[in-house]
């Protein structure tokens, strides 16, 4: 027996969540379906590939105060940021999902990064299983299913005109509407297959081709804007610095790559990743080396978004498989 | 796309000629992307590598971009009327050296829509506007010059937004930037975007703050597109580029249009136009009062 | 009009033609509204759109730019540069929703005392009538 | 560190500041909280972040020894936003500290061995603790060799030390500049130079050097004629810093964070991942 839901009752659902607390939602905005705020359920858009930039911007901002520098007759506080509200985020794909548990990682490990434990902590994910795959997609090359349930709270899976609904956690279990839910016969339809890239041993490969030429030829087209890290799942760095407005002092963090021009310029000018094309190969090894050397997986979730927006198509199936070709070469 | 369109062999055999000669260290062109319906450049520094060469209506890439990052060695380019005039522009500003740089000219049908994995039917707008269909600056010119039937109304999206209101024309643009995620791929995809230091990188004085918000996108945005004004050869490429469909052309188009009634200039015609805000006529009065 | 409104100006004065004519003004004992806060600058040349863009965004109700008259810059040429900037830069302005009435660029020499003060006083008077700016 | 948020710096009130050089200031900070100011136990060659508020933060190597007492000592160069708006703060001012901050020197390993500290301009800062250090603990250490060196000799940064440093028992300090003045009468040489010119034995030594990358490199290289293995060479490794927490992901070199993993480093450790510079 599986639990399902109906669509209607589905939106039905949502729109009580919107009366409830802030829900995240995929909406159609600008030519693009972006996650976004939903004041309405009618607005939520339930069938799509995937949303044009990834759910991190609701748990890592784009930009967001640390704190707020209260200065009041001469004495300083520092009001640290604090998420008080609960979010459902809705709608969440399974690269995705699993791109929010690789940030996790790092910004997770003991001190703990409060901020962004916050934003994790008050949001519910409510997954929705991938029904078919863009031409850009390669989940399963990085260990993920396109209806893997890891990684969120529930999971919907379409079948016809309802979805399967499964608690994962207590915290889904919670949420779920017993009202608008029934028992069904109906099983999952299969996930669809998709495009393979080699993964296997390439972390094992990238010590050795460091130095390989390879890097600067790529960077030859990299126009070294930050399209591919701003899209990225996985990508979280940041940048940290002081923001004055009419007086207020923030201390904010905001998203930066390491393809921007300042990133590793140390004040006084010396730049120690001053080529592009230490630039680009500091992007692949963070994500195919040293990302899986210290919490054991590749930086990666296969989602495409790089592929599918890099203005200059630096393709990163084609980077891997390039570098396993260059790793056999040098082997012999 | 128009059948017959068949350059391909012309610029490979230029392309192979110059490499093999030592004429060039390296070969700017276009090659199939991985979704293996659209382009992406290729850098090509061997004879071999010459077979990857493709010239379609998808060759959107304004390949110009590259050269300033290829200074200090012999280059050849693959160049579309566009792409041609930004080629000017970088010689009129001194920042590249036309002896280092061999334009394999190409007449253009026009470039279509197309993004990732998927190639549209429709001409680029840009395209629909386009004035040149043959390179202004070129060594070797590849494909018949057609005859040039300028547009009718060029500027017809630009008059409907002066007619607007202020607030409205407030409303629109704060909507616009308020969109922008700061990925600067406008900038890094502009062949007239070149500066080492830009002023959005600048910290004393500060001119865009840190934070991704709409006052300081406005920032970026408005000087971005004025800091091109006079200078933007429109092949719109910030505007592709852009990952949340900002309509940047809307502003570009704007400051073209003020440049050609205010100064009747169209920048990268020749490699010898002065900016013209780098100069100025005494007599000129421009509206204002003495 | 709203009552009690009184409309931020900042002025981008050339020290050697619109700073000295403030300056005149002011010795004159020829009075002009208090609304404009001056910023001197060497040349009307110096004045990048940034400033402009700023002056605004920090609240400013308008701007001026006062700079010598074209023939006359200290520099010889510097305010040429400013006519061909700021001519393109204006309509710039209005196209983004800053009403064409907010940004002035004017020609006052050092002896025109009389003429910063009309100035300074039909601006702000201009500005009183179209109200604060929006909120950005 | 503030285990709980660990971004929000504690607050602490500059003490003082004095000029070392003409563009480097030494800041006396105390930390407000007397509870934190209690717990806030570092050791040589760790660093704390500092706030100007409104300006941002930045980091900075303690110069100050923990046991010494809970004043933080700060040698700042004045280079860009953050330290121009600290050169500009008065005593009394508000700032804030976020740390310490990353690994340290071994200097319990290093007992009963001959140190030779080499330092270049700013890069004295990081070395100053590890000789108070060694000096408070004389009995523990074989002989102590100083070079110091800077562009001129306004620039050598610890100068109201060098007596104390040199009059120590059994320590040597040996000055060197780029180019001296009228009043100078040392040496005027490269610090790899006065490496190679007093040959420093490497014989139960540890060599530890921190200053411009030019003069780092050259010095590695001087050490090694010398006979000095790659254990024997400690160093600090500097990279654009954020969040001192191994999280903002951009102070790696290969796969270590330099705000972690560092900044001391052996070059055994290092010539791992020096291509990864």
């Amino acid at each position: 027996m599986t639990q399902i839901i109906s669509r209607k009752d589905l939106l039905s659902w949502l729109e009580r969540l919107i009366g409830e607390r802030i829900v995240i939602a995929p909406a159609r905005s600008n030519g693009m379906v972006l996650f976004q705020r939903a004041s309405r359920a009618e607005d939520i858009v339930l069938d799509f590939d995937n949303t044009a930039l990834s759910p991190k911007e609701s748990f890592l901002p784009l930009s967001e105060a640390l704190f707020t520098v209260d200065k009041e007759n001469g004495n300083i506080k520092l009001m640290p940021t604090t998420v008080d509200e609960e979010t459902v985020f809705f709608g969440i794909r399974p690269c995705d999902a699993r791109g929010m548990a690789l940030i996790d990682a790092p910004l997770l490990a003991a001190p703990a990064d409060a901020l962004y434990q916050q934003h994790r902590a008050r949001t519910t994910l409510i997954g929705l299983a991938c029904s078919q795959a863009g031409p850009e997609c390669f989940c399963t090359s990085m260990g993920i299913a396109p209806d893997d349930p890891s990684n969120v709270d529930i999971m919907l899976t379409k079948v016809d005109d309802s979805y399967i609904v499964q608690a994962i956690t207590e915290k889904g279990k919670a949420l779920l509407p017993s009202d608008l839910i029934a028992e069904s016969e109906v099983m999952p339809p299969p996930a669809p297959s998709l495009q393979a890239v080699l993964t296997e041993g390439i972390v094992e490969v990238m010590p050795g081709v460091f130095e390989a030429p390879y890097w600067s030829r790529l960077a030859d087209r990299c126009l070294h804007c930050n399209i591919c890290a701003y899209v990225c799942p996985t990508c979280y760095c940041f940048d940290i610095r002081d923001y004055i407005d009419e007086g207020s002092i923030e201390r904010v963090r905001s998203w930066e790559s390491c393809q921007s021009p300042g990133f590793t310029r140390l004040a006084g000018g010396y730049d120690p990743r001053s080529t592009k094309g230490a630039r680009l190969r500091q992007r692949f090894y963070h994500k195919l080396s040293y990302f899986p050397e210290h919490f054991g997986l590749i930086g990666c979730v296969g989602c495409g978004r790089c592929v599918r927006y890099c203005p200059v198509n630096i393709d990163i199936r084609e980077v891997i498989s390039d570098i396993q070709k260059l790793g056999a070469q040098s082997e012999c | 796309m128009q059948e017959g369109l068949d350059l391909m062999p012309q610029i490979r055999d230029k392309a192979r000629e110059l490499l093999t000669s030592g004429a060039v260290d390296c070969v700017i062109g276009y090659e199939r992307a991985s979704d293996g319906l659209t382009a992406r450049p290729l850098f090509a520094y061997e004879p071999n590598d010459v077979d990857k060469l493709i010239f379609d209506q998808t060759c959107a890439h304004n390949l110009a971009r590259f050269l300033v990052n290829k200074r200090d060695s012999t280059v050849a380019i693959v160049a579309k009327p566009c792409d041609s005039r930004a080629i000017n522009l970088l010689l009129a500003e001194k920042q590249i050296q036309r002896e280092r740089v061999y334009v394999i000219g190409v007449v253009c049908p026009g470039i279509v829509e197309a993004t990732w994995g998927q190639i549209g039917d429709k001409l680029q707008a840009r395209c629909q506007l386009c004035r040149e269909h043959t390179p202004l600056v070129y060594d070797f010119l590849v494909g018949e010059p057609p005859a040039e039937e300028p547009p009718a109304e060029p500027y017809h999206d630009v008059a409907e937004m002066e007619a607007k209101s202020a607030a409205e024309k407030h409303s629109f643009w704060a909507e616009q930037f308020a969109r922008c995620i700061r990925c600067y791929a406008c900038r890094q995809a502009c062949p007239g975007c070149y500066c080492t230091e830009c002023f959005a990188e600048q910290l004393d004085p500060l001119w865009v703050g840190i934070r991704i918000a709409p006052m300081e996108n406005e920032v970026w945005h408005i000087i971005r597109a004025f800091h091109l004004a006079g200078r933007c050869i429109a092949c719109n490429e910030c505007e592709r580029v852009c990952p949340v469909n900002i309509p940047l052309s809307l502003l570009n188009r704007k400051l073209e249009k003020d440049v050609l009634e205010l100064f009747g200039f169209r920048s990268g015609l020749s490699a010898e136009a002065v900016p013209p805000l780098a100069t100025f006529k005494k007599e000129e009065r421009l509206g204002m009062s003495e | 009009m709203i009552e009690g409104y009184q409309p931020k100006i900042i002025g981008f004065l050339c020290n050697w033609c619109g700073y000295a004519g403030a300056d005149l003004a002011g010795t004159s004992r020829i009075t002009y509204p208090a609304n404009i806060r001056v910023i001197r600058v060497p040349c009307s040349g110096r004045v990048d759109p940034l400033l402009v863009l700023k002056s605004f965004q920090r609240g400013a109700d308008g701007v001026l730019i006062a700079g010598c008259h074209p023939g006359e810059c200290h520099y010889v040429e510097g305010n040429y540069y400013t006519r061909r900037r700021f001519a393109l830069f204006h309509p710039f302005l209005e196209y983004l929703g800053i009403e064409k009435e907010r940004f002035r660029v004017e020609w006052v020499s050092a002896s025109e005392g009389k003429k910063f003060s009309k100035l300074v006083s039909s601006f702000t008077e201009e500005l009183a009538k179209l109200g604060p700016r929006r909120e950005a | 560190m503030n285990a709980e948020n660990p971004f929000i710096p504690y607050l602490a009130t500059l003490l003082s500041t004095a000029d070392l050089t003409p563009d480097t200031k030494f800041l006396t900070v105390e930390l407000d909280d007397p509870d934190v100011r209690d717990r806030f136990d570092y050791k040589p060659g760790q660093f704390a972040i500092l706030s100007a508020f409104g300006l941002g933060e930045a980091p900075f190597c303690l110069v100050s020894v923990s046991y010494r007492g809970r004043q933080l000592e700060f040698a700042v160069r004045r280079i860009g936003t953050v330290t121009n708006a600290l050169h500009e703060l008065e005593p009394g001012a508000k700032v804030g500290v976020r740390g310490p901050f990353g690994n340290y020197f071994s200097l319990e390993q290093y007992k009963g061995s001959n140190i030779i500290i080499i330092g270049g301009g700013i890069g004295m800062a990081p070395l100053r603790p590890v000789i108070n250090f060694i000096l408070d603990h004389r009995a523990d250490y074989g002989d102590l060799l100083i070079i110091n060196g800077a562009r001129t000799p306004q620039d050598l940064v610890f100068a109201p030390e060098f007596a104390t440093w040199a009059q120590a028992p059994g320590s040597r300090l040996e000055l060197t500049v780029d180019r001296g003045d009228a009043d100078w009468t040392g040496r005027e040489a490269l610090v790899p130079d006065v490496v190679k010119e007093l040959k420093p034995s490497a014989e139960n030594a540890i060599a530890i050097t921190c200053g411009p990358p030019i003069m780092i490199r050259f010095t590695l290289i001087r050490l090694k004629e010398l006979g000095f293995t790659d254990s024997q060479i400690v160093t600090t490794l500097e990279m654009k810093m954020k969040c001192g927490l191994g999280k903002c992901a951009r102070c790696n070199v290969g796969d270590k964070y330099i705000c972690q993993d560092g900044p001391v480093f052996t070059l055994e450790q290092i010539s791992k991942f020096m291509e990864q510079f």
